[in-house]
C-alpha cells in the first residue's frame, strides 16, 4: 500500500529530519511508528499524507508514485486516507458534529448519510453529548476523540495517526487502539505514530523505532 | 456524490460561515459600500460639472455686424451663415433690436437718446458655435471664413473668453482624471485590503480544509458567495448613501443650480452598476487573497 | 525591574513585531494614507469653492444713484455712506465716468453720443455689502438705510442676485457639510475597520502574552507603537498623495483657475495635520480593539 | 500555597466541569492530578491559575482570596505561576528563545540575565539546537518542551503543569519530571495533571484522582 525507498526529508536551517527511509506498509498491516521526540515519525506521516514532498527517494501508495504530487491529485489522495494530526488541526468556528462532518462533505457523501455516519463515530469515540460544542470548549482528550472521528468517518483506505492517545488516559487509549485494530481488521491499513510503550507492548504489532531520521530497529 | 446535493451543500456551508463571521462580513460590506460612494459621488459630481461647464460653453458666440450699405435680408444671410462649417445656430438682431437693448440698458436715462437716428447701430447676428469649435484656433478659423461673407461688415468675439473657456475645459477633465484615478484606485486597495485582512484571519481554516481533502473549488465557494454577498449589500450600502444625501440636500438646492444634484444615468443602471462593482470587487478580492494562500 | 530597561524592551519588541507583520502594517498604513488624502482633497476643494464663491459674493453690490440738483461732494458723500451699518467698501462713479463705460460698450458706434450733455448720466456709488449682510433682508434693510440720505436719488441693487447668491452659500455649506461628514465617517470607519482587522488577526498574540502575566500596557504598547508608525506612515503618504496630484494638475491649470489648488493652509501646517490625524486614527484604532481583546 | 473550598465549575450547555472540590496543597508539595479525559484536571489549573473563575467556592492562593480576581491584579498573580497549557500556546511569530524569554520580558528582567537564563533553560530542556526555530517548525515534543522551559524560566512559586509529557517519549517524560523534582526540592509547589499511571507510579506523591468533576480518591 505504502512503499517508500531511500526517502530523505531536511529542512533548512538544521539537520535532516528523515534520512535514507526505506520502508514498506503493505495493504491491511497496522504499523506503529516510535522513537524519541524530534525523531521524525511526524514528517514520515506527513511525506505518506503528501503534506510535506520528501527531498530525497521515491514514495509509492496505492501503486502511484508521489514523489511530486501534482496539486490537482491531493484532494483526491487526502480523501482516501484519514490522518489524524498531532495538534488535531480542528476548524474553531465549527462544532463536532460539523468538524467530523465535513471529512464527508468534502467527499460529496449525501446529508442523510453524513448524519447517521457521525453520530455513530461520535458515539465510538464517546463525544455524542459534546455534538453541538466547539472545539475550544473541549478538553484536550475530547479534541484529540475529535480529531480521531474525523479521520475515522470516511472509512478511508488508509489511516496515519500521529500521537493519538497523547492525550487519552490509559483506559480510553485502549478503546481507540481497539477501534483502530478493528478498522484494521476491515483491511485498512493503519500507521500509528506513538512513543506510548504500554500500547506498543499491548498490542504486538510490527514496530518501526526512528531515531534521528533513520529507522533505528524493526 | 451527485453534484447538486454536493453544491447544496457548499451553499448552505457558505452561509452558515459568513453567520459566523458576520461582524467581519457586515464591517467589509460597509467598506466596500462607503468606497463605492465616493467614487460615485465623484463621478456624478464631476460629470454634472463637466455637462454644466459645457452648457456654458455655449456662451462661445460669435458676432457678425452687417454692412450698413447692404439692403437688409436676414433670410439670405442666414442662408449663407448656415453654409459656414462650426456655426451652430444663430439669432438675427434688427437695428431696432440693438437699439432697444441699449435703452433697456440705460435704464431711467433714456432722454439720452431722444432723436437719434435708428440707422446708428448695425444689425448684427449672435453665432453660436458647434462644441468642436470651442478652441482659439477653430474659433478664429470659423471668424475668418464668416468675414469673408460679401454682406459682413465685421466680427466680433471674446478671443479671451474663447481661451479661457478651452483651458478651463481642459483643466477640468485632467482633474476629474487624476482625482478619478486616484479614486478609482484607492477604492480598489481599500477593499481589497479589508478583504485580504478579512480571508486573513481565516486562513488556518483553508489550510485545514485542504488537509481535510477539499477541493481547491470547495475551498473557495465560501469565499466566493461571501464575497457576492458583501458586494451586494455594499452596493446595497453605497446606493443607499446616495440617495440619502441626495434627499438631504434636495431641499435646499437652488433651483438653478440642481444640476449639481442630477443622476447622470437612470437608477436602476446606478442601482445595477454599483452593485456589480461591490459583486466584482468583493469577489476579486477574496478569490485573489484565497488564491494567494491555496497556491502553497 | 528597571522602569527604563522595560520600555526599551517594550518598544524593541514592537519594532520586531511590526516587521514580522510588515505586510499588513504597510497595507494598514496605505489605507490611512489613501482615505485622509480623499478627506484632505474633499476639504481643500470645498473651502477654495467656497473662498471663491465668496469672492464672487462681492458682487452683491448696492448702487446709489446722487441726486442730479446736489453739489457733488464725493467726499462728503463717502463720509456718510461709511456710517450706513453693512457697507463694506464703496467706489465712486462720476458723470463722466458713466459716460466713458456707456461710451465703451457702444463700441465703434459713439457717434450715436455726440453733442450729448455729459449731465444726463447722474453720478452714483457701487457699494460693496460686509458679508453678514448679503442675504437679501438684510439687503434691504442696506438699501432703506441709504435711501433716506439726504442726497441720494435711487437705490438699486438686483434681488434676484442677492437671493440666487444666498441660496447658493447655504446650498454650498449645506453639500460640504453632508459630503464632509459622510467623508469623515467613511474614513473614520475604514481605518478602524482596517486595523480592527489587522488586530483581529493578532488576538491569539494578545491571549497568549496576557496568559503569561503581561500587563495590559506591555500587550499594549507595541499596538500602540505600530499604531503610530503607520500613522506616520499613512499620513505622509497622503501628504505625498496631494502634493504629486497638485503638481500633476498644476501646469494645466489656466492661471484664472489655479484658486482651485490652492492650499488654505500653509504646508507644514497641512503635513503636521495629515500626520497626527493618521496617528491618531492609527492609535485610537489599535488601542480600541486591543482594549476589546483585553476586557474579556 | 493553594486551597480550594467547595469550588464548582459549570460551563453553559454541558454537566459541571467541577463539583464540590475541596483541596489544599501546602507549600512546596508536589501533586499528581489524574482522571479520565474530561474529568476535569484542566479545569482546576485553570481556576488555580485565575484564568478561569469558579462558579462557586472560595479559592486562596498564597494567602490571598481568588474568587474574584481584579483584573490588575491577574499579571502579577501569573508572573508568580508557571503554567504547562495542554496545548502549548506558543507565540508563532516569534522564535523559540524569544517564547521562553517573553516570560522573564514581562517581570522586567534585564536582557543580559535574560539571555543566560533562557538558554539555560533551553539546555535543561534539550532545545538549544532550536532556539532560532519558530514553534511551528518544531516536532509536538519540541514545543511541548518550550512551553515547559516558558514555565519554568522564571522560577516561579507555583509551577502548574496541565498534562506536560503527552508528547514527550518515555525517557525523556522521565528528565522533565526529574526537572520538576529539582524545582520543588528548591521549595517551589507543583501540580502536575497528568494521565500517565507509569509516571505517577514511578515518582510516587500525592495524587488526586478526579472523575466527572468530583474527586474521586486521593
Ligand atoms: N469553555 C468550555 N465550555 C464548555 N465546556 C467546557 C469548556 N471547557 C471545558 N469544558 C468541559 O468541561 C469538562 C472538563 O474539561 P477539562 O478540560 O477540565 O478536562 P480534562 O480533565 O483536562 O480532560 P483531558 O484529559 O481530556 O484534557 C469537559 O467535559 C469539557 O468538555
Ligand atoms: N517546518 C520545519 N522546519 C524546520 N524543521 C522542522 C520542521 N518540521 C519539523 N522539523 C524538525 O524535524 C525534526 C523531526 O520532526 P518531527 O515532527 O517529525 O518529529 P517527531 O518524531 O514527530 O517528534 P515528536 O515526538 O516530538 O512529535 C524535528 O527536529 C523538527 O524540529
Ligand atoms: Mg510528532
Ligand atoms: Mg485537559
Amino acid at each position: 500500500m505504502i512503499q517508500m525507498f531511500h526517502v530523505s526529508k531536511s529542512y533548512e536551517g538544521s539537520a535532516p529530519a528523515l534520512s535514507d527511509i526505506t520502508l514498506n506498509v503493505p495493504k491491511g498491516e497496522f504499523l506503529f511508528i516510535t522513537g524519541p521526540s524530534g525523531a521524525g515519525k511526524s514528517t514520515l506521516l506527513k511525506i505518506m499524507f503528501g503534506s510535506e514532498a520528501p527531498t530525497d527517494g521515491q514514495i509509492i501508495i496505492d501503486g502511484r508514485n508521489y514523489v511530486k504530487i501534482p496539486p490537482a491529485d491531493l484532494p483526491g489522495l487526502r480523501r482516501r486516507i484519514g490522518f489524524v494530526f498531532q495538534d488535531f488541526k480542528l476548524l474553531p468556528g465549527k462544532s463536532v458534529f460539523e468538524n467530523v462532518a465535513l471529512a464527508l462533505k468534502v467527499m460529496g457523501v449525501g446529508p442523510g448519510d453524513i448524519k447517521a455516519r457521525v453520530n455513530r463515530m461520535l458515539s465510538y469515540v464517546k463525544l455524542q453529548h459534546r455534538a453541538n460544542f466547539k472545539p475550544l470548549s473541549l478538553s484536550g482528550g475530547e479534541q484529540q476523540r475529535v480529531a480521531i472521528a474525523r479521520a475515522l468517518v470516511k472509512d478511508p483506505a488508509i489511516i496515519l495517526a500521529d500521537e493519538p492517545t497523547g492525550n487519552l488516559d490509559p483506559a480510553l487509549s485502549n478503546e481507540i487502539m481497539e477501534l483502530f485494530k478493528e478498522v484494521n481488521n476491515r483491511g485498512t491499513t493503519v500507521v500509528v505514530a506513538t512513543h506510548d510503550r504500554r500500547l506498543i507492548d499491548l498490542f504486538g504489532r510490527r514496530t518501526v523505532m526512528l531515531e534521528g531520521g533513520r529507522i533505528a530497529g524493526q | 456524490m451527485s453534484g447538486g446535493a454536493n453544491l447544496l451543500y457548499m451553499l448552505s456551508d457558505s452561509l452558515r460561515c459568513a453567520r459566523e463571521n458576520v461582524m467581519t462580513a457586515v464591517l467589509t460590506a460597509f467598506t466596500i459600500g462607503f468606497s463605492l460612494a465616493i467614487f460615485a459621488i465623484f463621478l456624478f459630481v464631476s460629470i454634472n460639472l463637466n455637462g454644466f461647464i459645457s452648457t456654458w460653453g455655449d456662451k462661445t458666440h460669435v458676432v457678425v455686424y452687417v454692412k450698413d450699405n447692404v439692403a437688409s435680408d436676414p433670410e439670405k444671410f442666414g442662408e449663407s451663415l448656415k453654409r459656414v462649417p462650426g456655426v451652430n445656430s444663430f439669432t438675427y438682431i434688427s437695428r431696432e433690436a440693438a437699439l432697444k437693448e441699449l435703452r433697456d440698458e440705460l435704464k431711467g436715462h433714456e432722454s439720452i437718446l431722444e432723436g437719434v437716428d435708428t440707422n446708428l447701430l448695425p444689425a448684427s447676428f449672435e453665432i453660436k458655435l458647434g462644441s468642436a469649435y470651442r478652441d482659439s484656433d477653430r474659433v478664429r478659423g470659423v471668424a475668418d471664413n464668416l468675414k469673408r461673407l460679401p454682406w459682413v461688415d465685421e466680427v466680433q468675439y471674446s478671443r479671451e473668453w474663447v481661451e479661457k473657456f478651452a483651458s478651463l475645459i481642459r483643466f477640468m477633465e485632467l482633474a476629474a482624471l487624476v482625482i478619478g484615478v486616484f479614486l478609482a484606485a484607492a477604492t480598489v486597495f481599500i477593499v481589497s485590503n479589508t478583504v485580504r485582512l478579512a480571508v486573513y484571519a481565516r486562513r488556518e481554516e483553508i489550510e485545514i480544509m485542504r488537509l481535510i481533502g477539499a477541493s481547491d473549488t470547495y475551498v473557495k465557494v465560501p469565499f466566493f458567495m461571501e464575497g457576492v454577498m458583501q458586494g451586494v449589500v455594499g452596493g446595497l450600502i453605497s446606493f443607499a448613501v446616495l440617495a440619502v444625501g441626495r434627499y438631504l440636500m434636495l431641499d435646499n438646492v437652488p433651483q438653478y443650480f440642481r444640476f449639481a444634484l442630477d443622476v447622470p444615468f437612470p437608477a436602476p443602471a446606478v442601482f445595477s452598476v454599483l452593485v456589480l462593482s461591490g459583486v466584482l470587487m468583493g469577489v476579486a478580492g477574496s478569490l485573489v487573497t484565497v488564491g494567494r494562500f491555496l497556491k502553497t
